[in-house]
């Protein structure tokens, strides 16, 4: 149970940080149905989407409870505005070519890992409890991801060539993962959340082993893009909430 | 003839048939083209009920959706690999698909335009598709009877789901009830016409009968279709939009208006709302990405190489 | 005025096919901007895009003072669900490359410039009113689009491929335009409608003509596409809708 | 040294300088450069409001916002031609923008995300845009001014069209007034930044001012800016996000706190959160539309060959 000073809007933010994270990446993967590059990738691009979506449902139904306000996971899900999203730029990038596909996977799933695995160790037994499960999830995610990297990296010409043009697209949005701040700080020392700075090094690590393998080159990191969490998003994602939330703005209130 | 009247028995003597035993080439032909459009069918079926992922009202739909639209990727995944026992590769099969000489379910050239069209595909497409596959799970060809097993459980879960989408909009707000009843109407018509023409104008029904691929003729699997789906819309509250449709005593069974079949062979040609963009969105699926199936065939030679490398060494 | 007999659902609905025609294809163009070919043709599309916009929103306004419910514009542009959108499938048409909306376009002109000129005899004032200030900009349209089209056909070997196939593409949504049915016919017999099935000679004569000059093949007339008028649309409107309707279904009955 | 006496004395007779008047080299690079860059805002800057074009809450506010992108693809228009007549021609120009290796207005590299932003966009980027532009209208380059003249008319029409939205949203929904607010905090710094850096970090200046190119340094604009700007907002019911803004009675202006110049030179070299996007929007929009220029290309040339060989005849 979290602490006696925690605030529950803290707590509550600091989750629907997450479950916008896994929503979002999901919605994009959702894009891809019925266009993936073959049939076994349709479904495992589907698997991924599916994982993430269920880790998102979990997520915000955690955050209903903490606000207490009756809120759902449908009513954190898709009834806020635009500035109200919390997640990091990097998930509501654009599908692009498979090889965007495949790095923004890797680029989250090197950082999920560790991210879960830290996470078991909360004092809050219910995100304790999802990252069990999830922990598990993203591995596959990892491995099928970077399987795929290696395989784009070292496969043609063509193919390493967008794969390193994919890498340098998406570089600079990987370093808000690794971001903390007060909010993410105070979480951190009730014991609550995880130190997103200290992955940095097992993400390096990890990706550097993919690209290694991959025969790619690991981008300068000249620039970086951050303010996601404070829902300042690129202009993809508003795009992204005109789908998402249509059914329920249209008819807003009713069963499904 | 011998060997005709030998698989005949066989055949007659409820025997599976495997892929390394000798079979007619008319067998194997009509198993292929119907294995493989069966195949085409989940696929392309992907497509329409894809079209909502991003849309659906809430997050337990829109799992429950991607997660249809996967396991028909994974039925079109067993039925190629059926078809591929009868000596057939699927990229000869998807190429097929892509030129257009291949055929797959005229009821996917119909629009998913509401989400009420998500409960009906499933409630209906999914209903009519279970009655023309559970036969088929007795199919004299073993691959393809065991294939149909496994499909027929996921189908008639994706049918129970579909129905239960139609039964929420059915006890919901006059608009989701409008809902439900307009896409009823549109797709009443289609699934009927799922089950292909007139047992009168059916060209290869006789031999399949024969050989046990089909164990119901067109009108009868139709027939049972409809018995069972009108007693569902009824609990649902909803008109079955046909006039004539009627309990017939006699038979024990409903009689029903005409069929237009006119525009049934207009889809099947290529003239419904959707064939053409499902076919792009298909060829488009397959062209753009065409770059990633050779990087990965050429990654597999380079690693097989460097193997061989390392054993030689 | 209308009238005695005519019933105002009738003739609401028929000015709503109107509006929504020019509505649809007006979004549509609006997206190019930003995207267009030429600066040049960033402006000639936006400028379309205005005049079909602008003839939409007098439309809407008419239809609202038919219905007499109070609706304004906005609430016939805005907030009706999908199947109560009555435009012809044509419109709504993705852009595709270059060719496929310089195509659209010329068969929705070629059809309107003499729809228009009709109804400049319309027995219903405001149509008629309407219909003639309409008429001068479908006709610049007309010009603008097919000499485009003569460009693109008599220019490279890559232009005339893809103008042919642009054509084929949209061919078969083309004979949705000169549909009667019981609505249209009762609006005819009122003196208000135009006979749509009666100005196909003259569309004939205006695209045969322009496609002569662009050395391209007339498709043949194997297939054809309607149900737009009864709002059975393809499954592309309800993508523009979800953004057209975005702001309206989340703020409802709010000034802007 | 005396052509540049005498072109001086031109200059401080506040005689216009025209194309083909003889000009010192680094005249005329200073004004190509300044009037591409200028042309490429306008073309960038088409992005960020082309963005609501497809989900602009009103028909009105559709046709508006519509007509407001278009006239800033018509002041690019005009704005090429006045650097065509200094001997650069257009695609030469586009060609430094798809590159990378000429600069646009860096406020283009925030993004639009909410309604209020468009608003907001026409009330301080165009009102900014306004300040260092009615200078211009006076500058020495006859073409650049002029074309200025008719840029700033259209400017001040879209300036009072995004205060008008503004005002609409203020004395509209809390969530309206919460939107407008969001809108001036992400923007007001930006805007401020337009006018470039302080007067004592400015590279280019002091020439500028000699040859009346340039006729308010950068921080005087950004003054008057602010004074024209702070009752506005007063007027709007909105708070600046400036601690520090405060009337200094002594200046008779305001006093504002320290703008971020880490930020600023950050976006300018090419690291806000919209550059890649720009550049990924322009370049595609340029390279998936290469044939029709080419087809148009074609077809003058033929048509120009029919000609000659009909007039030959």
């Amino acid at each position: 149970m979290p602490d006696a000073d925690l605030k529950p809007e803290t707590l509550f933010k600091y989750v629907l940080r997450l479950a916008d994270d896994q929503l979002i990446l999901g919605q994009r993967l959702g894009e891809w149905c019925g266009h993936a590059p073959t049939l076994e990738e349709e479904l495992a691009l589907a698997n991924i989407g599916l994982d993430l979506l269920g880790q998102a449902r979990s997520l915000y139904s955690y955050a209903g409870e903490i606000e207490g306000k009756g809120q759902g996971e449908d009513d954190l899900a898709f009834l806020r505005p635009e500035r109200e999203y919390l997640n990091a730029l990097l998930v509501e990038q654009p599908n692009g070519d498979f090889a965007v596909t495949i790095v923004r996977q890797v680029f989250h799933a090197a950082f999920m890992v560790p991210f879960w695995r830290t996470m078991t160790a909360s004092s809050d037994e219910t995100l304790a409890a999802i990252a069990a499960k999830s922990l598990k999830e993203v591995e596959y995610h990892l491995r099928h991801s970077s399987e795929w990297l290696i395989r784009l990296g070292d496969g043609t010409e063509e193919s390493h060539r967008r794969s390193q043009d994919a890498l340098e697209e998406l570089w600079g949005y990987a370093s808000e993962l690794f971001e903390m701040d007060a909010l993410a700080d105070e979480m951190l020392d009730c014991g609550i959340a995880v130190d997103a700075a200290a992955l940095k090094a097992e993400w390096d690590a990890t990706v550097n082993a993919v690209l290694e393998r991959a025969s790619l080159t690991r981008p300068m990191d000249s620039w970086s893009q951050s303010g996601g969490r404070s829902g300042r998003h690129s202009e993809h994602l508003g795009h992204i909430l005109s789908e998402l939330q249509y059914m329920q703005r249209t008819y807003p209130g009713l069963s499904w | 003839e011998e060997f005709l009247a030998a698989f005949q028995a066989r055949i007659d003597a409820e025997l599976k048939i495997e892929p390394n035993d000798p079979m007619p080439a008319g067998y194997r032909k009509t198993l292929v083209r119907q294995i493989a459009q069966h195949a085409h069918s989940e696929i392309v079926g992907m497509l329409p009920e894809g079209n909502w992922i991003t849309r659906a009202p809430t997050l337990r739909r829109k799992a429950a959706l991607l997660a249809k639209v996967q396991d028909e990727g994974g039925h079109g995944l067993y039925l190629y690999s059926a078809a591929e026992t009868l000596g057939v590769s699927r990229e000869e099969l998807v190429g097929q698909l892509l030129s257009g000489k291949a055929k797959y379910s005229s009821i996917f050239n119909y629009p998913a335009i509401t989400w009420a069209d998500i409960g009906t595909i499933g409630w209906l497409v999914d209903g009519a598709a279970i009655m023309n596959q559970i036969p088929l799970c007795r199919c004299s060809f073993g691959p393809y009877a065991r294939a149909m097993i496994r499909v027929c459980k996921e189908e008639s879960f994706h049918q129970r789901q579909g129905y239960e989408i139609m039964l929420t909009l059915c006890k919901g707000s006059d608009e989701q009830k409008a809902m439900a009843q307009d896409a009823l109407d549109r797709w009443w018509w289609p699934s009927l016409m799922m089950f292909g023409p007139h047992d009168a104008d059916s060209t290869h029904s006789d031999q399949s009968m024969a050989w046990k691929i089909k164990r119901f003729t067109n009108d009868e699997l139709r027939q049972k279709f409809i018995d069972a789906t009108v007693p569902q819309a009824e609990f649902l509250g909803l008109t079955m939009p046909d006039p004539d449709l009627k309990w017939n005593e006699e038979k024990g069974g409903y009689d029903h208006g005409e069929i237009d079949w006119d525009e049934f062979w207009r889809v099947v040609k290529g003239d419904g709302i959707c064939n053409r963009d499902r076919m792009k969105a298909r060829r488009k699926a397959h062209d753009d990405n065409t770059w990633v199936r050779e990087a990965a065939l050429a990654y597999a030679e380079k690693t097989a190489a460097r193997e061989t490398a390392v054993a030689a060494e």
